[in-house]
């Protein structure tokens, strides 16, 4: 089985196989010394490559892979290498949507809007305000863009992963 | 004599009292709300009690359920922790009117020191320093302009009830200053129903810098060394580390007397901190005292081998401090990081959520303090700290470097946290060197992403480990090895015969 | 300079040394065997290479596969921790033959310390004091009778090359002398292949208590206080503390200055242990010298504030000892159990499986050195040790009262261990006082049950917990909620099913 | 649904009930306040009973259960009340069987026989020795009896959960 993994800006075409009772890796073309243990929770693991040892957790979220190695979680994205290609050819790339919203993070109180509908907003800029924990948190945007609509008002409670403000 | 002690808490400080509690004898007993019936402060105490639903204003905050909590569990004193009830002077009263031992400072003392004009006024009069500026709040606009003439741009209003930030606004210029005396005394209004504000002189870039009281009923008071706590992000310390790298024996010595000077002005009594801002010439200014044990307190711990709440208890029940200022000793170099589940690379955001893999770092020269275990929920309703991750070291070097290596160690899943960013921070030249100040965060690591990692190997691994996850689970559905492969098949085949039938009696 | 270190041990000590090279930013290289591949000191190790079958014979006491494994690795040293090759002259030999660093002394300290006769004879001639004996072995059974009249009865019978009680005879009257004297002989040429045994006087509940020493190559050598470890069974420390409550500051200085005449006469470095029996009076002999680090390590650490293993990888690499005697203090008291998976009820006899659950305790004063995660095999091959668990007080008494804290916190299931055996030497008035002997399980603890616990709402608690997590399980498969639930309806269907065919044939 | 419950030398009568969302607790006829919260690991949970807290973990373990509390393991037997009564009435009291046995607690090495066949031995008394992680072990009995077959040799390895020893 062939992969196409993607995390942070890189991309690895991973092969897997099972040989017998152990299982041969292939990373960009090159076979790699490896070998893993599982116990019976499945997702936490050891994985030696090249004699390297990484103690990983692998969480499925969104249909991505939430790595845990190096004592930090990664987010990976990993499908089937021949319909990566495929998809590839036929233009058809994973698209970057969810970004024209901003979705609460978390259940809280509207406290405060920075922007208003018909405002030209560009990426990294605050737009709203919710008060969580004790703290007030600004929610900003993750793209340029024009605010459609907004979907609460101040001192409205709003729950975790709630469309709070809509872009053009 | 206590023999047990409600902890008017929840999280790591809860566990942390029962802690010294149970080291001394004495039975603990928890209060809970809602949310946190299932939480580890709960199942560590000897007794537990339901005081309400999970808003802390409907229970944490509410002091007749926990004055009733205490009288139903026959409990001798209470413990409030940092936050919440701890610097309530009101509730420091009932708890006394109802017969119980309070194990903090004398109701008087935390009003005093609770307002803070009121503390300056009160501090100066014993000739301690404090920032340039005045002792009486604005009456007028008129007045405003002479006032701040008189110490010169930039000048901090700031709200005589306040804390956390609010109602403070930082003026450079005469242009700036009506709107920003009317907003701070609105935000002071709103924040904490009550306007005053006053004028300081704004110091840039302060380093902030406090020191550890300890005193008994019996008229003794003793300094316990320092805490430099600079590095801050949104008022809030995130670091802490003692003794500080500014700070030598001379500065030490006369900072410590100031605070006791300080406590001494308001009849002082238990456990408390005398936090003042400092400049790199070692001139020091009170800014405030906080009227309770602080969350930073196991920095201090460790460098003086002192057990502070174990103190606390002790001059709470009467007796004498079981040390003087002669016997305090320092010995190496304490480091602090505040775990809290929150997003670095998104401005510090809280994240929730469940822990879904916990394990805490240990071995040499670590202590974790804290309220979780893996599988615990953080709750949106709470500070959301995870943690406090201390370590200490023969020299600030080693601290710093077994700091990197427990932040290594710490395994966290299922929310973000702020490890990376301390990792970064404990990596960082100017914290190194011990150059710090409140503006630490913003002057070095401005929109600094701290989750990306740029080392090749550990990429290729977690790419690999995610294609092997997944190759294991493909293998394991189509071999029905395990139950969650069982459990795949069977909604299969149940799908396939919920098809089939129709099929067969359309055909 | 050390850059990568290859560490020839597993458990709870190969994580200790890996703390402290991560500390130090130097590469950790792990060596596994079978039953290890998924252990914890493979999984926090930089690199990691397999070396064999389980059992030690064929893996962890192969020096010529660790040298190979060191090779691969490109590591400039290797640590050896205790146990296994640590003691082992030879392999320390081939490791400097092949061009790597020996974090241990010279195989030449090590050759002579191994055997107890060179040894004896060594310290004696630098004037250490020894156990009334001899520094021969005994040629034939006439010398016996009259070397043994001449130190008096009861003697010890011991083998030159021994450890671990093995060719070991304590003899009271002469009329046992020469079957116990050819019972030694032959145990020691089994265990040993060595039948050199000779005769020491027997001290009758002795004290074991030992200094430890660090050396370095430019002739610094420096003591760092004592550890007492007269809690034994079986022939092992369970419980080690520093300081020991026997030992005075004089006593200290004369045991120091002892230990160092004994590591000089053997042209010692890097870090040593010289045990000594003592007596209530004070008096102490010399009885062997450990040239290793030693398991309870962590007590020195905690009270001297020094870090042993990175002093160990500093001497190897050649540099002066970071600290020099004047500048070594002693701070409060620190406590070591041995956390072992055995079962005390029935003669601390091992247990073996799987950690189902696996906290460790926390917060102020505790430190815990283990190799293992919830979820770890105990596996049969090696020791059973699961973690040492230390803790620090600023007082003997503050320290037992935190080791009992601590060991209430601990969270162990799956296996037997010897938590609540150490809960009661806690609580037992002979150790809180410290009158303390290697016979002290023996003398207090004799067919002691541990388990038992007569606080009756805890046992109620227990017997509810039994019934109401049956009580949920059955709830769960009557209403079908989880997916246990699911595979036991599944289960019983398909008997009720395969019952009732043919029941219905037989009507 | 009652239970009679034992741990230990003592026996509790324990009566559970659901009462809408709430389960109440009887303990030997009187009843007592009981709140419980299991997490998703259904076998650890928190009890507060009278208020007292107690966190445990049970565990199933041949027929009887293992429950961790207060830091110890402790064996409890927990039984329909009704049943075991009927069985009390009958006279079919559980038997201490296995006992009869010495059954090795661990993998090993069988390093020495203390006694041997036809010895009479008294209860507590040693009889085998396993050599089981480098250390020797002795199996001792758990019954006054005669030794009826000794099942290994020294020098023989052994399994955990192996019979060494029968008694008459």
């Amino acid at each position: 089985m062939s992969y196409l993994a993607k995390i942070q800006d890189r991309e690895f075409v991973v092969g897997l196989d099972d040989k017998g009772k152990t299982t041969t890796l292939i990373v960009d073309g090159a076979p790699v010394e490896f070998r893993c243990t599982t116990r019976k929770n499945k997702h936490r693991f050891l994985m030696l490559i090249d004699s390297k040892s990484y103690d990983v957790e692998v969480n499925r979220k969104d249909g991505k892979f939430s790595v845990f190695i190096y004592g930090r979680e990664f987010e990976v994205t990993a499908e089937d290498e021949r319909l990566a290609k495929l998809r590839k050819v036929a233009g058809l790339e994973l698209s970057d949507d969810g970004h024209k919203e901003i979705i609460s993070p978390m259940p809280g109180l509207v406290s405060n809007l920075i922007k208003n509908v018909g405002d030209q907003v560009s990426k990294g800029e605050g737009v709203i305000i919710i008060e969580a924990m004790k703290m007030e948190n600004e929610l900003k945007s993750q793209i340029d863009g024009e605010i459609a609509e907004i979907l609460v008002k101040p001192g409205q409670s709003v729950d975790k992963g709630e469309c709070l403000v809509r872009f053009k | 004599m206590i023999k047990k002690v409600l902890i008017a808490n929840r999280g790591e400080i809860a566990v942390r009292v029962m802690r010294s509690c149970r080291e001394l004898g004495i039975a603990t007993v928890a209060v809970f709300s809602d949310a946190d019936v299932d939480a580890f402060h709960t199942r560590m105490a000897d007794e537990a009690y339901h005081i309400g639903p999970s808003p802390s204003s409907e229970s944490y905050l509410v002091g007749e359920k926990i004055i009733d909590a205490a009288k139903r569990a026959h409990a001798d004193a209470i413990h409030p922790g940092y936050g919440f009830l701890a610097e309530n002077a009101k509730f420091a009263q009932m708890v006394a009117d109802a017969g119980l031992i309070w194990i903090g400072p004398p109701p008087k003392a935390i009003e005093v020191m609770g307002d803070k004009l009121a503390a300056r006024k009160t501090v100066t009069s014993s000739g301690v320093p404090v920032v340039p500026g005045f002792e009486k709040a604005i009456d007028d606009v008129d007045s405003l302009h002479s006032q701040v003439d008189k110490i010169g741009y930039p000048i901090l209003i700031k709200a005589a009830a306040g804390g956390g930030g609010k109602g403070m606004r930082t003026v450079y210029s005469p242009e700036d200053l009506e709107s920003a005396y009317r907003g701070a005394m609105s935000e002071a209004k709103n924040a904490f129903g009550d306007d005053r504000v006053y004028i300081e002189k704004y110091i840039e870039k302060p380093r902030h810098i406090e020191i550890q009281i300890m005193a008994d009923t019996h008229g003794n008071c003793v300094y316990l060394g320092e805490r430099e706590c600079s590095i801050q992000r949104r008022h809030q310390k995130v670091i802490e580390e003692a003794p500080s790298p500014l700070v030598d024996e001379k500065m030490r010595r006369k900072m410590g007397k100031t605070a006791i000077e300080a406590a001494k002005a308001c009849g002082y009594v238990n456990a408390g901190t005398v936090e003042f801002l400092a400049d790199n010439d070692r001139n020091f200014y009170f800014l405030e005292m906080n009227t309770r044990l602080q969350v930073e307190h196991p920095v201090t711990e460790l460098i003086t081998g002192i057990d502070l709440v174990k103190e606390q208890i002790n001059v709470a029940d009467g007796g004498e401090l079981s040390f003087d200022q002669k016997s305090v000793a320092i010995r190496g170099h304490a480091i602090e990081c505040r775990i809290y589940a929150e997003d670095p690379d998104n401005n510090f955001m809280p994240s929730t959520g469940e822990l879904k893999s916990y394990r805490e770092p240990s071995g040499p020269g670590i202590r974790v303090d804290s309220g979780v275990v893996e599988g615990s929920q953080i709750p949106i309703y709470y500070d959301p700290m995870i943690s406090k991750l201390c370590v200490w070291g023969a020299t600030r070097d080693e601290a710093i470097l077994r700091m990197k290596r427990a932040l290594s160690e710490y395994r966290i899943c299922g929310v973000s946290t702020a490890i990376a960013f301390h990792e970064t921070v404990m990596d960082h030249e100017a914290f190194r060197k011990g150059d710090l100040s409140t503006h630490f965060i913003d002057d070095h690591f401005k929109d600094r992403k701290y989750s990306v990692h740029n080392e090749e190997h550990i990429l290729r691994a977690a790419a690999v480990a995610a294609c092997f996850y997944d190759f294991l689970e493909s293998k394991r559905i189509s071999t029905g090895g395990s139950s969650r492969g069982d459990s795949s098949r069977w909604k299969n085949s149940g799908r396939i015969a919920g098809l089939r039938k129709p099929m067969e009696n359309g055909r």
